[in-house]
């Protein structure tokens, strides 16, 4: 199981901050397709993904247990 | 490095205690950036801004600016702090404050540390207009996230 | 310009109340410089330092700073402070605020004017150090005085 | 009748911060000369002289109730 976490527009659009999945192992570009087929968020092209609060490349590997955040372009400051 | 110097928080900033987290004897000069809510952006109205972090990221990507910092200009002291939740206008939103023995030093690594904010702390403003509401991303206007990879975000040697 | 933008004082510099002048609902950005009183400069340990200024020229080369800053980065707005009297380790001597709605003027516009300040202000430092006294001349190293004539003091196009 | 003002080390030197002199007109350069000549004050060199609150250049004219105000280099910030 991996936790994934929302933010900014994402969060609003799909009406959560955090959801599970049942899944072992697979990589970030992987995982982002299977929740832009699952889950209807549109906006995933141009974000970003952390794996434990370290930002991550589309090849790095998610596994059980991490926490995978998906990012959208910062606006802090 | 103190881990207290790199801050989110959701009361307002006390820019003096910010100062006072990298004032020293050896250090001459102290630049600090004290970002605000501004009232008009490009003729549009703000009514009250809502910042969003992803806190325990957001605080370590503080300490990795400071870290770079003390990397590029050694001998400079950085503290951040950055408010999120509701602000209204003028309120402040962030303070840097780096203090150094030579005061080029202080100015040339504060604004480095905008610049990194901007392009790597997980912070996100929901403007709230006269007229609407809308998340702002890509402040920069010059971080393109093709393929959601902005090299800016991985240190060094990573790739 | 409101004239008590540029203050000489002989009290402790408040710094947000400095900050607090050019904050405005237009600027997003403030940056501040603050000057403090060095412990050691090149192996040598300062006591105290003793400040003296010819206040009312002081004012003025102040405020001057102050305008050439709005004619070269329009839409910024610059208070400055200068303590003087008897200063001791890590006391603030000056405190620069420009705030602009864009950042990188706030920045520049702030290092112009500790530039100035050290060019055409009237105000004298006098180091105590462990091992004796010295007023200190010509900080910047780069100006030369010959003949009493450093051009950088006069208005461009009176000479 | 013009005033002097001294000040930093050039104070200390002549024991005074300010004093009178009875002329009508000469030129900065000039006044710099006879102060030099007559009141032993050596450091006078790269000190620059303002007039009334303003930096004047060593062909300026000092008159009758000016305040001449000799500048060594600052150290102020």
């Amino acid at each position: 199981m991996i936790t994934v976490l929302l933010f900014a527009q994402l969060q609003e659009e799909m009406g959560k901050e955090r959801f599970e999945l049942e899944i072992n192992e697979l990589s970030v570009q992987d995982l982002k397709e299977l929740i832009k087929q699952n889950y209807n968020l549109n906006q995933l092209d141009h974000v970003m993904v952390a794996i434990n609060e370290e930002y991550a490349l589309p090849s790095d590997i998610v596994s059980q247990g991490d926490v995978v955040a998906f990012i959208p372009p910062v606006s802090g400051g | 490095m103190n881990i207290e110097r790199f801050e989110i928080i959701e009361e307002p900033i006390q820019i003096q205690s910010i100062i006072d987290k990298v004032t020293r004897s050896e250090a001459g000069a102290v630049t600090t950036f004290v970002g605000t809510v501004r009232e008009w952006t490009k003729g549009r109205r703000t009514l009250y801004l809502e910042y969003q972090a992803y806190k325990p990221m957001a605080i370590k990507m503080l300490e990795r600016i400071g870290k770079e910092i003390m990397e590029k200009w050694n001998e400079t002291e950085v503290a951040i702090t950055h408010r999120i939740g509701r602000l209204t206008i003028s309120d402040v939103a962030v303070v840097i404050a780096v203090s150094s023995p030579h005061r080029k030093a202080a100015y040339e690594a504060n604004e480095y540390a905008i610049e990194r904010i901007k392009q790597i702390v997980p912070i996100w403003k929901k403007e709230h207009w006269e007229d609407g509401e809308t998340w702002i991303g890509d402040q920069l206007e010059n971080v393109n996230y093709p393929n959601g990879e902005p090299t800016a975000v991985f240190e060094e040697g990573k790739r």
